[in-house]
């Protein structure tokens, strides 16, 4: 039931607004509304009970193993969310002076700060609000770089074909076009592709390292060779970075730019879509582009450094500090890891996930590059799962949501056919492991035996299997009433 | 589990990284904080932070927030989900994000909106970009610069890589809007959009329907720029002039979201039903499952970055979706009369600051137009200082609009929404009159308590 | 699974304890403990997703209508939750000095003078914690005012056959006797029964009203002077306050002391079975004996009355002022709803208990009480359905689970045969009432189609019918481990 | 719906109410606020009462909450849900409760626990009840003057209309303890119970094994009173002696629910096996479902007001259900590892404040025997006005004992629980030398910051 059908005209959560309807005072009548927006009727009652009725039907790390490759699910500690919500960094406006809010602005520095020791970038800015975006500033940056240096022909981004669909999309609304890089059977960079691509019109290659293979890329070091040779800019999308969190630095690794999922490897929770947030880091060449706000500090005051301050700088994202909210609970979480912690989340993520991947592996599954070791993640090909049985790896992702999973990644990266890409994450236990397996090889059971069943999957779910195609077809993006 | 992988050490499982690579400490870090330490910690910079009494706006406001808005939208079960993927474990999500759109959709009067972008800055930018999509030629775009300036700013950052201007129109120094007959100079030219603020960063009222108008007879798009509080009492941008605004955008944090220092928020954006597949962001439909129950899915994929890739019509991938059920919960709890009430007594508050405030000698309200629920005044002294010395007294006075307009002199934005009884703007009129040295005449004084 | 399942040696949520292990400095080797308890070795995921999911097994106000008949409940406004949980309240010491409280002790104050109006009485005392224990105090003035005069004779509390079992059990414990009184066909104390037992020994009357029959005592007048005349006092449980907030006042109709249920009528939300807050307010008589600590206040400052300033009274019951943050939540409710709120909460809950009365009455049902009104409650009687199709009012209260809802009260009170006691309590919508009418007509038409169906439900919880007689007889009161 | 009930308006459902009775207008009360009115009071009614450096225990300890536990005992399942008399709709309070009664049984290493009682004083009030129902003749109990006295007057109230006598045993002036040699002259006599706390009121440790021996040797039940934190370190009372304690008691405050000036809090009960019919509260009990699957139900009902009416154990009813869900999941966060490393830190605080504290001139240890986390101390100036002037300071130095205590002269309780840094313990040293009027010795410059 939707809660426009638990609307009844009239009825109203009082308490909720002022007891009086004030005059419209000196708005012209022609500018007032005609009619009020439809917006449902209904009590406090009815909204806390159809939400938190709604909620119910969600499948979230605080219920669920959530091995989603790419996504970095992990268990977020509360304390996080309590210490972002006490009520003096929730009530502080964000045009009120720097002075009002040294407290806020000191966490913020430092996390820019740790942020700065675990990529080895000279700096940081927080003001991307997603990967993402950080892509666009950090791709911008390079553009804003080569175009000051008067190399102005430089208007292609090579990506890998393994590569994130946000990276040729951020390449693309900084003015760029793209060239895709093949992969080896090995799942890294073809070097004699790379070699082949670059050129005087390079300004520069993105490169997620591990890559959304689940694998270190070996030849880093060639690579880098190879893009800076070029005169490109050497890009890293963060997204993995959970992976290698204190034991290898995209800096180190002769980056130039990187950002960073603070929603993933700094474990904000997701909230079902966001908000994230994706700071970028830069080496010095660089560091006069960052896009704006920065905080500077500590000497005396923390401050928002602005235009004037950084008049090359690629300009403002958005309308303030990106998601500070989210900042302040990445902040918490990188305090109460501390250096220690850092290297323990790279370590048990890799374990967990090379456990995983063995036992699948032993449990009769596929690995897509079996001579490699996973990073955090790991890739299933289910290619030939799916010409034996007619079972396709969208099935398997269906049939485990019946066994009380989510899914794992399904048919990303595209290259890899029928795939399952697998991240358990360092805060899942060897039990939970354990128990996914065995419904893994249920599964792999089921579509021997009955693979009906597993294509008709899921069974115990709120609904059944969505009809994607009547909803893309039949347009219906909105209540349109009875 | 090392024995399962045949491995004697997890230092093993990196050997792939070349050895020269590797980290060795990070000295940089502090150690690790217990929960206690850290809360300790974090409760004393909140602290330092202190509380205040607020009368800034610009883009922000200060709004009641129901407790229940964030006890439900905190719930594990939405909080620490993802991206609603696997739309059957994800019901919660969807319904809750196609209830949102539809809420969106009524507000706006539009067909239909998306399920969020980062902010509403960034929003008017993709919907510049978008308007550019829809037309086929120009890559210009009308911008008054009655829009929020750091809106403009981000705009400009997010478009010019792909060489799209924005050219700026100018305000009316009387009015404080976008006079329709300025716009003529820009007639015969190719432009893609003209954006549409209502209200606007002065707060003032623009003139919708002649803008809308004109920019449909210029084959432009019209692309509004709105409040969600003001739109439960404004003419929506559905209703503008003879066809309607073809896209709106605006951030929506006035809908349940903490201020925050300044995030997250979220970008609205709503659109005509046949410009869709031109709108960037998630979409969320609705459906039926194999047996013909009625369910939600993310849809319209194809316009999206992680199928079309470099053809995307963005490349936003995670967006504020948290901010999006708290929206949502936001305005269910006030309902249609709920939010009007709460819009009117911001515009009524708006304007009892505005009569104390200007009941002192020599400050005066700088436009003529209508206004919403923020003014443009103009103080006898210079802005800066006095804004000082509101801060000694607990107040944040506003925003000083020098920077960004200097123009006007010593103006300064104010707002003052529901949230502000009739002692906090005594209080506000008091100070001020001291700082700036007059007596407040009778207006003011009528505010006070006890009087 | 139990939590202790998940429990895997030497895992911890380190960041929730101090990093390092202490010494035990001057603690005797002979007094430490040799074994570590057993709790749970478990990470702040495994506690989270393990509660979480345990919490999704509950029917609550938040998620199902909860008719259940006594227990008012309705919903509790979040904002209650929300201002009592601001962390100035919850952070205060219970022996920090008055004047360190001022904020709080002026909310109680103001509490204890709105429950004092809408009660009638003259004097109130918060301390008491739950009605049982409000109940206790007010039966120990009834004995202390009778002591105090030297009337020592009086032993005897009388008590309607219909009470709650916490009246009989409160006067026990006061060292009273109880006697039972005879309810009438329509519900009411039978008036010749209480004549015949009033007596020099009676100490007082205790009267639910409106009963727990969901009736108002025609002749509470004639009780009044009856039970008075002959030297008792009169006690109100206040359990059903409810249905007559704003509309008729215990003190006006005669009651020398009365408790409130705090946690229903004024809407703190149970928790599972707790806190409550048990408030008793009392006439002039009897306001030297009220239990300590009082708050006084307001003409300067609001302080804690203790044994020196009353030296009269009964003494505490608890450590500290009853359950603050109940208290602080009542009083938030409240002021909320105001005088005109208070009136509207009596007139709605009475609007939909004689509603869903008459609707199932409809529907076929038979009322226990049918030529009366209801209160805010009503009783259906199953005694025929159960004679024609042998299912019985417990069935049927299982059967609801299934459909949805959560049960009535069920065999209470004893003396109705097969009753369910009904509540719908004014926070629900009419749309609720007529989809549990909807329900209850379906069990009915199962009841007589297929008896076995009702008899053996509830069968979409998380379990089916549970052995109580199996957990009597081989308890099992902790985990014994593997 | 009136035409449904055949009534023509509200007013004639209430017809049955004697028209004389009917109530006018409800004067006294204010009226309605919004919810931002409300909040708004709380608030300014919160920041009133501000914050402070504390220092008292006395029977409620300052301990770290972990964030997770509020967060998840707020969800509304747990919340707004009712005692869970409908076993199969409330599996998950009922389980919780099982886990918790398992919990709480290893703790204090008897066999059964109940679900909770209302606070810790009120839990020894019925202990005492218990044990007077468990004895076949005796209605005294023993009663150390070195429980909380509070708790003692708790017990009078409660127990004194059924006949019993509590009979007050003295401690001793050196130790601050129960001497077992000043229990002979109670021999032979007919006591239902001894109640031994541990640690004490004082904070001192008990003789524990030699008076459960004299206890079980008089006949008597030996009670426990003890704190939960000091469990996870001391040796529990079913451990005391050669037959281990009988009942014992305590609040549960410490395990993660707020101070919140008193409430609400929750007192526990455990017990050997045989005597579980005879506890008072409810009881969880593990069974199965008609398909065998594990579950848990409310059981020995029949010792409960709701069943066996006057004859029942007690007449407690509602419970503090939440509070122990709370305190579930607390002790679930804090593992036995983390539980013990509080209680150690509290101890290894307290010790070095009363080192700091004995540092200043005229400052000593009242008692000699080993102490928890709670200790006495004479100060050389009388206590009053001394906490007084720390309280200008924002410190809270502990509860004055002269009121229950006279015969300790200028006598003070002061406890520093694992919350307290060195820095706080530095500054209660630093202040309290200023106000006695004398320097501090070496011990208590140790623990200054950067020395
Ligand atoms: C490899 C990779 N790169 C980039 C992104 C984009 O990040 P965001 O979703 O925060 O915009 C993602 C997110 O899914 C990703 O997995
Ligand atoms: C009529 C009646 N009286 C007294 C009580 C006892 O109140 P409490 O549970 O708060 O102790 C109840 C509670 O169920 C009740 O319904």
């Amino acid at each position: 039931m939707l809660i426009f059908e638990r609307s009844r005209p009239g009825r109203r959560s009082a308490a909720q607004s002022p007891a009086a309807r004030a005059a419209t005072g000196e708005i012209p009548q022609r500018h007032l509304r005609t009619r009020p927006p439809r917006l449902p009727e209904v009590s406090e009652l009815d909204v806390v009970r159809h939400y938190t009725g709604l909620s119910q039907k969600n499948y979230s790390i605080d219920t669920h193993f959530y091995p989603l490759g790419s996504c970095t699910m992990k268990y977020n500690p509360r304390a996080c969310n309590a210490a972002a919500l006490l009520p003096q960094f929730t009530d502080r406006h964000p045009a009120a002076p720097d002075d009002t809010g040294q407290g806020f602005l000191a966490c913020v520095h430092e996390l820019q700060e740790m942020l700065r020791e675990v990529t080895g970038m000279a700096q940081v800015s927080l003001a991307p609000m997603a990967g993402a975006q950080g892509e666009f500033a950090g791709v911008a940056m390079i553009r804003a770089y080569h175009d000051s240096r008067g190399d102005t022909q430089r208007r292609e981004i090579l990506v890998p074909d393994a590569a994130h669909g946000t990276n040729p999309a951020s390449a693309v609304m900084c003015g760029y076009s793209v060239r895709e890089i093949a992969t080896d059977a090995d799942g890294n960079v073809e070097l004699a592709a790379l070699r082949a691509a670059v050129g005087p019109r390079t300004a520069g290659l993105m490169l997620t390292n591990p890559s959304t293979l689940g694998v270190f890329e070996h030849s880093i070091l060639e690579i880098e060779r190879i893009v800076h040779e070029a005169g490109g800019l050497l890009y890293y999308d963060g997204a993995n970075l959970n992976a290698i969190l204190g034991m290898v630095k995209p800096g180190d690794m002769g980056f130039d730019v990187i950002h960073i999922n603070l929603h993933k490897t700094f474990s904000t929770p997701h909230g079902g879509g966001g908000p994230g947030a994706g700071p970028v880091g830069v080496n010095a060449k660089l560091a006069p582009f960052l896009p704006l706000p920065l905080v500077a500090g500590p000497d005396g005051e923390y401050r928002l450094l602005a235009e004037a301050d950084r008049p090359l700088s690629i300009g403002r994202l958005g309308a303030h500090l990106g998601n500070g909210g989210v900042l302040l609970r990445a902040y918490v979480y990188m305090r109460m890891l501390g250096a220690d912690g850092m290297r323990r989340v790279a370590e048990f993520s890799t374990l967990n996930a090379n456990y995983l991947m063995v036992e699948l592996q032993r449990a009769g599954f596929e690995v897509a590059f079996p001579r490699r070791r996973a990073s955090h993640e790991f890739i299933l090909t289910l290619r030939r799962l799916k010409e034996e049985t007619g079972v396709a790896a969208m099935d398997v992702a269906k049939r485990l949501l019946d066994k009380g999973f989510h899914a794992p990644t399904a048919y990303f990266p595209l290259l890899v056919p029928e795939c399952l890409l697998i991240e358990p994450t360092e805060t899942e236990s060897k039990q939970t492991l354990d128990a996914f397996v065995i419904a893994m090889k249920e599964i792999l059971r089921e579509a021997r035996e009955n693979p009906a069943l597993v294509k008709s999957a899921p069974h115990e779910t709120p609904v059944r299997r969505l009809d994607d195609v009547k909803a893309a077809r039949e347009l219906n993006l909105a209540w349109s009433g009875r | 589990m090392l024995a399962a992988i045949g491995v004697d050490s997890i230092e093993r499982l990196f050997d792939e990284i070349p050895r020269e690579l590797r980290t060795g400490e990070l000295g940089g870090l502090p150690p690790a904080l217990s929960e206690m330490a850290a809360m300790r910690l974090m409760r004393e910079r909140a602290e330092r932070d202190g509380a205040w009494l607020n009368f800034i706006g610009a883009g922000a406001y200060e709004h009641h927030i129901p407790a229940a808005v964030w006890q439900i939208a905190s719930r594990g079960e939405l909080y620490s989900a993802y991206t609603p993927y696997q739309a059957e474990a994800s019901q919660g999500t969807l319904q809750t994000l196609y209830e949102y759109q539809s809420m969106m959709a009524s507000l706006t009067a539009l067909d239909v909106t998306n399920a969020s972008l980062y902010d509403g800055a960034s929003a008017l930018a993709e919907a510049v970009l978008m308007a550019v999509r829809c037309h086929n030629s120009a890559r210009r775009v009308l911008m008054p610069a009655s829009v929020h300036p750091v809106w403009r700013r981000v705009a400009r950052t997010l478009v010019r890589n792909q060489g799209i201007e924005l050219v700026e129109v100018p305000y009316s120094a009387e009015g404080g809007h976008t006079d329709p007959q300025s716009l003529e100079r820009y007639a015969g030219k190719d432009y893609a959009a003209l954006v549409i603020p209502q209200p606007n960063f002065f707060g003032v009222i623009e003139p919708v329907d002649e803008l809308t108008d004109w920019a449909h007879a210029s084959g432009a798009l019209a692309i509004a720029v709105v409040n969600p509080t003001a739109l439960a009492l404004l003419r929506p941008p559905g209703e503008w002039g003879g066809a309607g605004a073809d896209i709106a955008v605006g951030d929506g944090q006035p809908l349940g979201v903490p201020l925050a220092s300044g995030g997250p928020y979220f970008g609205f954006m709503a659109c005509r039903r046949d410009l869709v597949r031109q709108m960037p962001g998630r979409i969320v439909g609705a459906t039926v499952d194999t047996e013909g129950r009625p369910g939600y899915v993310l849809t319209l994929q194809a316009r999206e970055q992680h199928i079309r890739r470099s053809k995307a019509t963005s490349n936003i991938c995670t967006n504020q979706g948290l901010m999006v059920t708290a929206a949502t919960l936001h305005m269910a709890l006030l309902g249609p009369e709920g939010l009007a009430r709460v819009a009117r007594a911001c515009h009524a508050n708006t304007l009892k600051l505005v009569s104390a405030l200007t009941a002192i000698g020599g400050v005066t309200r700088v436009f003529g137009g209508a206004l919403f629920h923020e003014a443009v005044l103009r103080l006898p002294v210079p802005v800066a200082p006095a804004l000082r010395a509101l801060r000694a007294q607990g107040i944040l006075g506003g925003l000083d609009l020098k920077p960004d307009f200097p123009e006007l002199g010593h103006a300064l934005l104010v707002c003052a929404t529901e949230t502000k009884s009739d002692e906090d703007l005594a209080r506000y009129a008091d100070h001020l009159a001291r700082i700036v040295g007059k007596r407040p005449r009778a207006a003011a004084r009528a505010l006070k308590p006890g009087t």
